[in-house]
């Protein structure tokens, strides 16, 4: 076991930092929001934390919030002029974000490093701090999805005038995603530049939005296990088709038609579901029974 | 309990006066009557009312403040719930989440609490579980809390629109020709909820077709024809008027 | 050099324009975001040139370049989103399965390729230079122009004038209704997706050409940009995917031509954004159609 | 004795170009000197290719993996950019020696485990820039250059300075993407401003179609176009043509070869091959050679550990190798020296400059 | 001769079943009502024929040919057109671009009805005929969806409760119209809640009850037998 974590802890840490990102991701898309700003609220958390504590004293725990707190509150700006656009408006809007943030990256050599990024960068996050994180997070979006919060993301997403006819303020809720959003990503992006040691803008590009989209979508888009179950597969599939060498990439590819074909809710979502329907069946029975029963008696 | 007023009220669609000068008042306590022809600009009334389409001239109230150009949440806040015509529903929720949403506007825990999921949250969902569960016995539809509302019958469809807009007790209901869909029987059973509603002190907005099914519920009607308010009052005296007799019931006699 | 700029803008924003429009077709008709519109683009570019070097005629390398990436296209339907649009609520997954579909292309292209980036043999297209009012345009920049128009003018024309445009709409707005009223979904979607595929690969061949270099990921770069191009267009708006592709080729010539370097993308995407702001729906969607509570 | 090591480079991703090629190289040289019995009776080098896929990821877990297998000695890899940064920082927590492809001196000062294996730019881009000041004498330079990878920019960075202080104005700075391909408007805007030279710092194929590009848009065909060591490949001819007649470049590989032992590996390499050995794969072959003489030292030396090979590794002097003149040295601070050549193009060949 | 043959059909959804061993027939130049309350399956089996929904088992006979298999649009193409619950308009079109949507399923067949007769019929239609679809009030969308099922050409013609949201005197032309066509020759299968209406209308009746066939018989006999309709259509 310990030489089994010896020897896979950087995937274990890699799917954790991705399941953090996913919850963020996931955070928007449940709300109806079709963002992609994941990548630029983790740049933006990577960043500030890394140039905090590479080039001034401020103490690391501290760097942290501090990322967290930045990335949330571009989160809730962001969110403002977003209101007006809706889908696949809102995507690119997102991805211009996302676009803008990496170019001042590269440009603003001085401050960032531009295309060299930050170099030595104290490692000072492992898997146990990780695995912490991950929890509280999961605590905060297990909440959300009982809660009222809950409620209106999903009524948001499935049918918006319905929200707002029963008082729903969409902007308000919208902004409220988007912070969350903005704080799970920029505090993971935070830990992963504390686990990584160096970081450039590159890193937080098309392949991170994809990546992260395919962790949400893979995994489930609405259920907690949703963003673990798409990190797990993700974090594993490059070693399951590893004897494959180059032909890998086309293995990856084959996998992920496979299971979103068979499972387009994703795994997560659809292994929930699957216990929610055997719940429900259940429940059925047992009325009808108990129905039957009663006939038989009048 | 406050009164809905509409003064004058206009909708333009470019050249089309969908409505057109319409003042009318639905009163607590009472179920009012909007009847007409197809596109006499009943729904258009409904959607002035709730904030989703913007008023071309006149002024609309509740308890005599302006809700004119209150955004459809904030409308909603002050006590005005509807139903739409064509349902709307969150397809692949469960009926049960369906009411649940309902009670948004009586949430007392904040979104920290939600978030840190602090005992008022908790109850927040406690309280509106148990209600939503009586909604649904008293809809009949008990058998049906589990179902993804997008796989029900269109007539159970209709149900859980109004029971999610009357789960937060409004002060007055917009229903959008509820009981279309149903046959007599189901409507009656409806017709009694509607009576019980209105007996509580909700106002009622009845828009419907089955004109039996208005006179025999409503106080008073009204009757809309291509935007213009032609006959209101006394519901057995208004279909009789030969205008309304005209324009929206036909010789038949329904 | 302004005007020298414009052109090769526009030349450039022509070939995105060919790129977008199968993208822009093919949301337009499913609301889906096909990712492996990019490898598709690409593999356009390789059938074009493994059958040039070995010894076809160019043109008929195009013509079956064409063909191939049509039906490679209708592949990726068949694979990647037709089971799961029959159930229904495909947006998402889709998005999934055509990234999916794209690491199988641009693997297969890699290893073809042994990563090489590769470009037609010299000669293959005569490279001659006009001067034309003092601009500087060559001949295969004037035929990709001609060429382009042309497409554009025959792919409006065939969804205007035929009931083809009728039944992609139909399609569009409500599958199942249509299918009731007897429109054939699966060949509308076969259509659609042959006719953005050809499209996809001769932007392809004519990129490879006019930049002399073809590589397995020469695809992604376009990708980003017929995103952009779409959506500032107003989604499926084929009027719109065409204006933005040619305003989008003469903004970053210029941006290139006057801005600090460094700059370019980020005042690019912030052009975009405000673009957005103000046209919530895209140059070509409708202003008024914003949902969100407010009054309409 | 088995001698393992793991050749971890990146064969798939953005950096496949160079790490494809490297490890192409390196197999070579390890399948030649098992043959030769460069180890001795009875012993041989173990040799896996692994591939880093160009991600952060997939490096670290790789490394950690392989470092957990104590038979492994070392890795020659992985290729460059933060993949070589990462690879070097686990490498040296878990006392792993690794030889990564890149420049970058940051993997030097990561610790004592990591290595580079080629050249930094200190080391490089002085024989360039020499060349464009005091040689060529040139005034007004134009600079292009790739702003998304990080071995590139640091090329650049350095040129830029080196050729400032020896009185070189630089005129104008682009950037441009690894992927892209189009070039017209910067093309144009260069060949209708004022300078006296181009430096392209960008891949070979690239740099090939960005001068192609300036010569359609009418750059003075007798500007003189420079570049570094990306160039020096088969590629860039094959795919600038005519157009890449005349540019200078610094390059640590011949083709063909110019002595002996590289016109041999040459021969050697197109036979297995099929296609002619560029810059990167004599780099493989080079790099590979320095690997096996730091194993065999470290066996002879009866200390064949992890340790015992970074040891050796760093005290590698004057190792035959195809590149550069021809011997390779790690210095105290272990950086690699192996020279350069300035060359020049010309009847579609790469010919030593002239002084 | 029999236009429409039903035997022993079943229909499921998951675990629910819609459908239990439905079979009727509709003769050709008939008008059919099929009546049952809420759930009862009468959409179900509507979709069923015209295969928007897979059938468990059973057959469905249309002019002779079995329709197993078909794709939706191919039984409409044959003549089957299905004007579906909730109307279903494509509602970013025009009003006149959903009826030369309407114009596919006829191809080449011969028909008697042109957008002319549909005019005729719901004269608003020609009113707002460059009206965008989506906003045409509810009455009027119900209009346009039995104008475009017109404009297939049917030989049969499945209306899911086509009264739905109509005023009355609409509902009367409708019905009005509904009987001028089935004396032109069109055969009518009619899903319908208001059950007098359904039943004046028509020759005969089928009521469902939780999917199975509880009842069928002549229209005028089933009118007169409240026990029937009480037991059937109430809850
Ligand atoms: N957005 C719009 N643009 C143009 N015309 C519209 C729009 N919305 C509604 N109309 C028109 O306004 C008129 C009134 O429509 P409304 O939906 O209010 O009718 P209604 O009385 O509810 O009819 P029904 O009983 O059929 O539901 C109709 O003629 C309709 O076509
Ligand atoms: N897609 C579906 N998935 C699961 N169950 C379904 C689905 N569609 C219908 N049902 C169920 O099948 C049964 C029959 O539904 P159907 O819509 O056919 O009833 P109906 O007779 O048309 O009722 P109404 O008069 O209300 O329209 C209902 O219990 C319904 O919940
Ligand atoms: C298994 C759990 C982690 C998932 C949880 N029940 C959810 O639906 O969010
Ligand atoms: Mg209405
Ligand atoms: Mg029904």
């Amino acid at each position: 076991m310990i030489q089994f974590y010896y020897a896979y802890q950087p995937i274990i840490d890699f799917f954790l930092l991705s399941v953090g990102f996913g919850y963020s991701q996931q955070i928007a898309l449940r709300a109806g929001v079709f963002s992609i700003a994941t990548a630029g609220f983790a740049a933006l958390g990577s960043y500030c934390v890394a140039i905090l504590a590479t080039k001034t004293g401020v103490p690391i725990f501290l760097t942290v919030i501090l990322g967290t707190a930045l990335a949330a509150a571009v989160g809730g700006l962001l969110a403002l002029p977003l209101a007006r656009l809706r889908g696949a408006f809102q995507a690119i809007a997102t991805l211009a974000f996302v676009q803008i943030i990496l170019s001042l990256l590269l440009y603003g050599e001085g401050f960032t490093g531009g295309a060299l990024g930050i170099v030595g960068i104290p490692r000072e996050v492992n898997t146990w701090i990780l695995l912490i994180v991950v929890g509280l997070t999961m605590y905060v979006m297990w909440n959300i999805g009982r809660s009222g919060m809950g409620r209106v993301f999903n009524a948001l997403r499935q049918e918006e005038s319905v929200a707002s006819s029963l008082g729903v303020n969409i902007g308000k809720y919208h902004i409220i995603a988007f912070i969350i959003s903005g704080a799970v990503g920029g505090l993971f992006g935070g830990l992963q530049s504390l686990y990584t040691f160096q970081i450039e803008p590159h890193n937080y590009g098309f392949a991170f939005i994809v990546n992260v989209l395919t962790v949400v979508i893979l995994g489930g888009r609405t259920t907690l296990l949703g963003p673990i179950m798409g990190a797990l597969i993700m974090a594993i599939l490059p070693e399951i088709a590893r004897p494959l060498a180059e032909y890998r990439q086309a293995v990856n590819g084959v996998i992920l038609i496979l299971v979103i074909t068979f499972l387009p809710n994703g795994v997560g979502d659809e292994i929930v579901f699957w216990f929610r329907r055997r719940k429900q069946a259940r429940q059925q029975q047992h009325r009808a029974s108990e129905k039957e029963a009663r006939d038989a008696v009048s | 309990m406050p009164s809905l007023k509409l003064e004058n009220v206009a909708k333009h669609f470019g050249g089309l006066k969908a409505v057109d000068k319409v003042s009318m008042e639905v009163p607590p306590g009472e179920i009012t009557g909007l009847i007409g022809p197809n596109g006499a600009g009943k729904s258009t009334v409904v959607n002035m009312i709730s904030g989703v389409l913007a008023l071309t001239e006149g002024d609309i109230t509740v308890d005599g403040v302006s809700v004119a150009t209150d955004r459809a949440d904030i409308v909603a806040r002050k006590g005005v719930a509807r139903t739409f015509q064509n349902i709307r529903l969150l397809p692949e929720a469960t009926v049960l989440d369906n009411v649940m949403i309902g009670f948004h506007r009586r949430e007392e825990a904040g979104v920290l609490a939600q978030m840190l999921g602090l005992p008022a949250a908790r109850r927040d969902t406690k309280r509106f579980e148990e209600k939503a569960w009586d909604l649904l016995r008293r809809f009949r539809m008990e058998d049906f809390a589990e179902y993804e509302a997008g796989n029900l019958a269109y007539g159970h469809q209709r149900r859980v629109e109004m029971m999610r807009a009357i789960a937060a007790e409004p002060d007055i209901v917009l229903l959008d020709e509820p009981v279309a869909g149903m046959n007599d029987v189901e409507s009656d059973e409806l017709a009694t909820i509607f009576r019980e509603l209105a007996d509580s002190g909700m106002g009622l907005l009845l828009i419907e077709h089955n004109v039996g099914f208005v006179t025999r519920l409503c106080k008073k009607v009204y009757v809309l024809d291509s935007g213009r308010m032609i006959a209101s009052g006394d519901p057995e005296a208004v279909v009789r008027d030969p205008q309304v007799v005209a324009a929206y019931i036909g010789t038949s006699g329904h | 050099m302004l005007s020298q700029q414009i052109l090769n803008g526009l030349v450039s924003g022509s070939v995105y324009a060919l790129f977008s429009l199968g993208f822009t077709l093919i949301f337009g008709v499913q609301k889906l975001l096909n990712f492996a519109h990019g490898a598709t683009f690409m593999a356009g570019a390789f059938i074009a040139y493994y059958c040039t070097i070995s010894g076809l005629p160019f043109l008929l390398a195009i013509g079956f370049s064409m063909l191939a990436t049509g039906l490679i296209a209708i592949l990726i339907d068949l694979i990647a989103f037709r089971t799961l649009r029959n159930r229904g609520n495909a947006e998402f997954p889709a998005l999934v399965s055509s990234i999916g579909v794209d690491l199988i292309l641009v693997s297969i292209a890699q290893q073809v390729s042994k990563t090489q980036v590769l470009n037609f043999p010299f000669g293959t297209f005569p490279i001659k230079f006009y001067d034309l009012f003092g601009l500087r345009i060559s001949l295969l920049q004037i035929v990709i122009l001609a060429v382009v128009a042309v497409l554009v003018a025959a792919l409006i024309f065939y969804l205007r004038k035929t009931t083809f445009g009728r039944q992609v709409r139909a399609v569009a707005t409500n599958e199942r209704a249509a299918a009731l009223l007897g429109v054939n979904a699966q060949s509308v979607y076969l259509q659609t997706f042959f006719i953005a595929g050809a499209l996809a690969g001769l932007a392809g061949v004519l990129i490879g050409l006019l930049f002399n270099s073809i590589q397995f990921l020469m695809g992604e770069p376009y990708m980003l940009r017929a995103f952009v191009v779409v959506v500032i267009g107003g989604l499926g708006s084929v009027q719109g995917a065409i204006v933005a592709s040619l305003l989008l080729g003469v903004t970053q010539s210029l941006a290139v031509a006057y801005l600090p370097s460094g700059l370019t993308d980020a005042i690019i995407f912030g052009l975009l954004f405000l673009v957005l702001l103000v046209r919530p729906n895209g140059l070509f969607g409708d202003i008024n159609a914003v949902a969100g509570g407010t009054r309409q | 004795e088995d001698y393992k090591v793991v050749i971890l480079q990146s064969l798939t991703g953005g950096a496949a170009f160079i790490g494809k090629n490297v490890a192409d190289g390196a197999v070579l040289a390890a399948e030649e000197l098992n043959e030769k019995g460069f180890f001795g009776e009875g012993n041989q080098m173990v040799f896996s290719v692994e591939d880093d896929a160009t991600d952060r990821t997939q490096t670290l877990s790789l490394i950690t993996r392989l470092a957990a297998d104590e038979d492994v000695l070392m890795v020659m890899g992985p290729t460059s950019g933060s993949v070589a940064m990462a690879g070097a920082n686990v490498a040296n927590e878990r006392e792993f020696p690794v030889m990564t492809t890149t420049n970058s001196m940051e993997v030097v000062e990561n610790g004592p485990w990591s290595f580079i294996m080629t050249q930094p730019a200190s080391i490089t881009m002085p024989f360039i820039a020499d060349y464009t000041a005091e040689t060529l004498g040139l005034e007004r330079c134009a600079i292009i250059g790739v702003k998304d990878n990080e071995a590139y920019v640091a090329l650049q960075r350095m040129y830029e300075s080196l050729i400032t202080e020896a009185g070189v104005e630089i005129v104008s700075q682009d950037g441009v993407a690894l992927a892209d391909s189009d070039f017209s408007a910067l093309a144009t805007k260069i060949a209708t401003s004022d300078q006296d030279c181009v430096f392209i710092g960008t891949p070979a194929a690239q740099g090939a179609n960005i001068i192609l590009q300036l010569k359609q848009a009418g750059l003075d065909p007798s500007t003189p176009i420079l570049g570094h060591n990306a160039f020096a490949s088969p590629t860039f001819i094959e795919k600038g043509g005519a157009a890449v007649e005349d540019v200078y470049l610094i390059g640590a590989w011949v083709p063909g070869g110019d002595d002996d032992f590289s016109s041999a590996f040459a021969e050697s390499f197109e036979a297995k091959m099929g296609f002619p050995a560029d810059e990167w794969n004599a780099m493989g072959y080079s790099g590979m050679q320095v690997v096996a003489h730091a194993v065999r030292d470290a066996a002879e030396a009866g200390n064949l550990t992890r340790d015992g090979v970074r040891q050796a590794l760093g005290e590698q002097k004057d190792i035959p190798v195809v590149v550069g003149t021809h011997t390779y040295s790690y210095d105290e601070e272990r950086v690699p020296y192996f020279g350069m050549k300035v060359l020049q193009v010309k009847d579609g060949a790469f010919t030593v400059a002239p002084e | 001769m029999t236009t429409l043959t039903i035997s022993d059909l079943h229909v499921s959804y998951g675990g629910v079943k819609a459908l239990r061993g439905v079979s009727m027939h509709v003769e050709q130049g008939e008008m059919v009502a099929l009546i049952g309350s809420n759930g009862a399956g009468k959409s179900t089996l509507l979709n069923a024929l015209s295969n928007v929904v897979k059938r468990k088992s059973g057959e469905i006979v249309f002019e002779g040919r079995e329709t197993k298999g078909m794709s939706p649009h191919s039984v409409s193409r044959a003549g089957l057109l299905h004007v579906p619950e909730g109307r279903q308009v494509l509602g970013d079109m025009s009003v006149y671009e959903n009826l030369q949507v309407g114009l596919i399923a006829r191809g080449k067949r011969n028909t008697i009805y042109t957008l002319d007769h549909v005019y005729e019929l719901f004269p608003v239609l020609e009113e707002r005929r460059d009206q965008i679809a989506g906003t045409l009030s509810g009455g009027q969308q119900q209009m346009l969806a039995i104008g475009r099922a017109l404009m297939g050409g049917p030989h049969l013609l499945l209306l899911d409760e086509p009264s739905l949201g109509l005023s009355p005197l609409i509902t009367d032309q409708v019905f009005d119209a509904l009987k001028k066509l089935n004396a032109e020759g069109l055969t009518v299968l009619l899903v319908e809640q208001n059950a007098h209406r359904a039943l004046e209308a028509t020759s005969r009746a089928y009521v469902l009850d939780r999917g199975q066939i509880a009842f069928e018989g002549a229209s005028e006999e089933l009118a007169g037998n409240q026990a029937v309709i009480d037991s059937y259509l109430g809850a």
